[in-house]
């Protein structure tokens, strides 16, 4: 890997984790009125998936999106505008947290029914297909989107059309506060893929290393074999299902287990890694930090200026023109 | 004069599909069964040798998923054509068409859309029984950003169809199984036909029926009947449920101060309490009845023809409420009832012409 | 006279969910969530304390799947109870609901019956948007088969959530996300409330607002305001959407000669044209003033509340409308809707009450 | 084997087999007015498995269902009667051939929503399991509902509850006319249940001694292990997809396919076995042939001689008391 793809992983994942860290910050102010579902602890699924990916490949997304958003090269002025629900947001503020859009980047869109965009996903590949387009559609879902059956039409019509398309499988342990044993059997998700006949591999999720690594060979295979590939990602989410804080409290999982999750911060985990092998120096790394951290603040910046949508935009774009 | 080219309504649907195929290079139809021999009741027969399977797609039986994919398609490009040979099968796929295809346009502001026609049948009779013979266009008329089409006749249904495949947003297009043998000028070429314009289909003055598709059928056949009686009534077809031409209805009901609506679906919550509504609100000082609807009974369809019998409003249920509205006597009433209905006793009630030998 | 117990809405729901597993052993409760910490924002709190994980189940996101597994169950002895967190979810589960629950009973010809209630929950505000915020109980009340409820006190829905147990057809059972937080006088013990009769809450002359769940609230706030001016309302909270009360609805009218109806689904093919069409069908010489209904607009909910502000219909245009019915001049009305709404307009409109914070 | 069970194979098949030609013969009088699915050639995979259910086991099927009623011991008046429309008909006629119930036997109920009953099943196995029962639950279902969503819903739940339900895919390689290729990716379909972590085994569907063999096997586990196992059975259906008809004409499968096929003829196959192992006689097998042509032609009495429900029942059974 080179120092730029190093570098920019490491750019991706620490804009990820800043921007969710501010909405953290800022959420209490009960200005953001809109369910959030952060993603941290999760930064390096999202960043070593997208590091493949060319602005023309499309990326379908869930509830939980800002990462994917980012590591897409989605606004983050558009993304902190749309929390708001002022006008300038990716989607006019009409969506929130749970719907975004940047088509400038093919990030097509991310919505909330679990499981509603994977077979977007493969009908991308099917249209890219159709208009002999070279590029790969890539969904990111979690675990509980497997439980639902549009998943496996997805897989299936997928397999049967042989399509360009890369699922990604979040697998944080929960849905909300349901551990993956109270939903699915004893298995790896992974293995489901393969029942549709179509390759399926699984990985730490937390190093993103590894996740580049496997995303990489898989997507170079996809653009060469013209196949999907199914990817189980092993990671964890910090903080509470929806909303800015630490749920210890509730007790449905235990401090042990986030304590140990915590010590595999991806974040964390590849800083230390730059810095200990000299491939960044200190200065670097502030260096970006710096930046980054200028970038979240003028997006918080424009989103908290930018007015509401108008009143006569309320029956707007029911219909498409 | 040379005779006008009369078409099957099942050949207006595949010709317009052939059109759209040609036209629209980004245009491809999907569904179970579309490319098989016997190509959806005939509709989209041998389209597959003249656009190939690319373009011409059977499926999985995958109800919910491909309509994501169809969504996805629209989303990058394409113009995709679903079609389910049941409207109940399309139950399966509500969570698509209602949650994403219906507001995506709105809920990312006006930036994308999605051009997608879901094609779907709705029927009645012979034994299709309570899961193969709803007719749930209600469902879909409550939904903002759908636009819901029922056509009647072979000349609208094609200029229909092509409106709704060169339209942006997700469209229910809806064909009553009962039609696909009916004949009908039908020109040649590309023609649209406006979404969202009802049909005045005859003049009149005492009284206005507007129909939904099959309906529309039988309010010609009660017409006929009650021309003769002196009666002079307005016909409707609605043909777009959604958005429902309500100017057109209104106008007319303003005129004749008495309104009739016959739709195929379920009474309670139906398409056909909309359309009252909508007319209360808006002619109560000319309405001169209350307005009435003929509809199905709140029931599940039954499969035995021993009750489809007393299940299916007919001809003889529209003549008999108009000439209660017009507060003809009860006696008056029977005896046209019986003078007119001797001749279609003889039709079967469970099949739509005497052609007609099932098994679907 | 001691005063009389008072609970939350949620607390009704969890102690009608609690008597009827403690009194039915085949009954059990499903739903994602339902026994975790949060409880289904507290309505099914440390039940799966008292009767265990076979009887108080989480589940898979499979909503299809899952509600086959309880009419499965169902007809085999149990009395399943099942929760969705919104009704935008329950779309993935129509196919079994609508083809299988609803229409089981008739289509065997009364032979095996489907005692299953479905609990969801609909919403407003607080940017859940398009997806996360739907009433989509017009769907459903629709649907020969099902009945439907919606309360809109603790006390009646602890006693309609036991009859909706004890009942032995398939049960839409809907709670209102706004309603929570209230609270009222609530029974200890078992008690019914009859699934099929609206409740009339106010007695008045001068007009007949009839409501659905959430949108009784508002009815009863229009009405406190317009009792000042002199107005005689009579208030009817509908309650059983399907079977619908009509008698009480019609009689009402009959006595007022006005009517509207207030729903918080959307307009066009929602709930209360249907109302509306039955009252018209039924006291149409009675009528003084065409009905009205209020209702959302027919728009995908938008996210910020800069535009929800808009979307929602409030106190303030129920005032308007019923004076408007009453054909009072437009400047008494604007003042009326000033000297009333001020209060009113500090609580921000996107949150039930002040002690509602997100994020859900 | 034993010789009884032998004969009671046999014999369901008979049934079964003379059952659907005679509605081929009487179809075309145009008095049975519903849809029906013939299920000839496809016999073995019914009486195969129904012979190792018990009264109390379950059983739920689909569109194709007259095979499975009649294996599990459904009344052959009450079917035929269903199929003219009558009032002594198994729904009182309100279901015809596609809705079939007989629950003396439980046989709890057919439907033609594909997939529709899978889940019911699993159900009915969470039931036995909640109310104690001993019992097991069955569901048929063809090639074509794999592909729906709700398969999977239904098999990761009985998975993850090891709930005892039988699933048994009956692949007859066509949806209508839709040969599996233009609908599945080229794997097994058993090899979709072990995604699930479900036991999953595939066998000749028309040799009815494997099938039982198999679900004896399959059967005996699933009440003794308490969890469910997949059955994939190879079969061919030789008429039209729906109707009394063959339907060689339609060119969507080679003459040569249906051939092949008709040469594996279940109950030739059987009797041919029987015979030449000398474990029945000719004069046996013509006792049981008249001993069911005589229930059969007396079914057909009874159907045609019945009424049609009154006009008073129209109303009755939408809602239950
Ligand atoms: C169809 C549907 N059912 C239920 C929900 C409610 N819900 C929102 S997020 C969520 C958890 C999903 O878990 P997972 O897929 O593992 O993603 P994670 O939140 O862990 O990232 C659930 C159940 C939903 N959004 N859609
Ligand atoms: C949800 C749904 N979609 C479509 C259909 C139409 N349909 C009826 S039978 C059938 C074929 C099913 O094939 P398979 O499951 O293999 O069973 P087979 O007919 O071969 O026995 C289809 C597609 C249906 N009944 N239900
Ligand atoms: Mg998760
Ligand atoms: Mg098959």
């Amino acid at each position: 890997m080179d120092k730029k793809t190093q570098l920019s992983l490491f750019q991706k994942m620490y804009l990820i984790r800043s921007m969710e860290e501010k909405i953290v910050e800022l959420y209490p102010e009960q200005e953001m009125r809109c369910p959030v579902h952060l993603c941290i602890g999760q930064e390096a699924v999202a960043a070593g998936v997208c590091e493949n990916l060319t602005k023309e490949d499309y990326v379908f997304s869930n509830h939980r999106s800002h990462a994917h958003y980012l590591a897409k090269g989605g606004d983050p002025k558009g993304l902190l505008a749309e929390l708001y629900g002022k006008v300038t947001g990716c989607s006019r503020g009409r969506g929130g947290s749970m719907h975004l859009i940047d088509l400038s980047v093919n990030f097509i869109g991310a919505t909330p029914i679990l499981g509603g965009t994977i077979p977007m996903a493969v009908g991308a590949a099917l249209s890219s297909k159709m208009q002999g387009k070279g590029n790969i559609s890539v969904v990111f879902f979690g675990d509980a989107a497997v439980e639902e059956g549009i998943f496996h039409e997805s897989l299936n019509y997928a397999s049967l059309r042989k399509l360009p398309v890369l699922f990604i499988c979040e697998n944080n342990l929960y849905s909300v506060q349901t551990p993956l044993s109270k939903r699915q059997p004893n298995r790896k998700i992974s293995s489901v893929a393969i029942g549709h006949s179509i390759k399926s591999y699984r990985e730490d999720g937390n190093n993103v290393v590894k996740v580049y690594d496997l995303a990489k060979k898989s997507i170079n295979k996809i653009r060469k074999a013209h196949e999907p590939i199914f990817l189980e990602f092993l990671t964890y989410r910090w903080r509470e299902h929806c909303g800015p804080y630490y749920d210890y409290n509730l007790g449905y999982r235990s401090k042990e287990e986030i304590e140990k999750w915590e010590k595999q911060c991806p974040l964390k985990k590849y800083k230390r890694n730059l810095l200990s092998k000299n491939i960044v120096t200190s200065k670097e790394i502030e260096q970006i930090s710096h930046n980054i951290s200028i970038e979240i603040e003028e997006a918080v910046d424009f989103a908290k200026k930018s007015s509401f949508p108008p009143r006569n935009e309320l029956e707007k774009f029911v219909y498409s023109e | 004069m040379a005779k006008k080219r009369e078409l099957k309504y099942t050949e207006a649907i595949k010709e317009a599909t052939d059109l759209c195929l040609k036209e629209y290079p980004t245009s491809f139809i999907i569904g179970p069964g579309v490319p098989d021999p016997k190509g959806t009741f005939g509709t989209t027969l041998k389209l597959v040798d003249k656009y190939g399977q690319d373009r011409v797609l059977d499926m999985p039986l995958s109800e919910n998923g491909i309509t994501g994919i169809c969504i996805g398609a629209a989303l990058t490009g394409m113009r995709p054509i679903l079609v389910h040979q049941r409207i109940d099968f399309t139950l399966l796929a509500l969570d698509e068409i209602v949650n994403n295809a219906a507001k995506w346009h709105y809920m990312f502001g006006g930036i994308s859309s999605i051009p997608m026609v879901v094609r779907t049948i709705i029927g009645r009779g012979w034994g299709q029984g309570s899961q193969h013979s709803q007719n749930l266009q209600a469902l879909y008329t409550h939904i903002p950003g759908l636009k819901v089409i029922m056509p009647s006749t072979p000349y609208d249904a094609k200029g229909l169809f092509i409106s709704s495949v060169v339209d942006n947003n997700p469209i229910i297009f809806i064909d009553h199984r009962w039609l696909y043998n009916i004949t009908g000028y039908v020109p040649e070429g590309t023609y649209q036909v406006p979404i969202g314009k009802a049909k005045i289909i005859r003049k009149g003055s005492d009284i206005t029926i507007a129909s939904t598709s099959y309906m529309t059928l039988e309010s010609i056949k009660a017409s006929k009947i009650i021309e003769k009686e002196g009666v002079d009534p307005e016909l409707i077809d609605i043909r777009t449920l959604k958005p429902l031409d309500s100017d057109t209805i209104i106008k007319s009901v303003r005129k004749t101060g008495r309104f009739m609506v016959l739709d195929s679906g379920w009474k309670s919550g139906g398409f056909a309490s909309e359309v009252i509504t909508k007319v209360v609100e808006n002619t109560f000082t000319n309405l001169k009845t209350s307005p009435q609807r003929i509809c199905l009974p709140d029931i599940p369809t039954p499969t035995t023809r021993g009750l489809t019998r007393y299940y299916y409003p007919n001809t003889k249920d529209i003549v008999q409420t108009v000439l209660k509205m017009l507060e003809w006597k009860s006696n008056d009433i029977k005896s046209v009832i019986s003078k007119s209905m001797k001749r279609e006793k003889n039709i079967p009630w469970d099949i739509p012409d005497l052609t007609f030998t099932g098994p679907f």
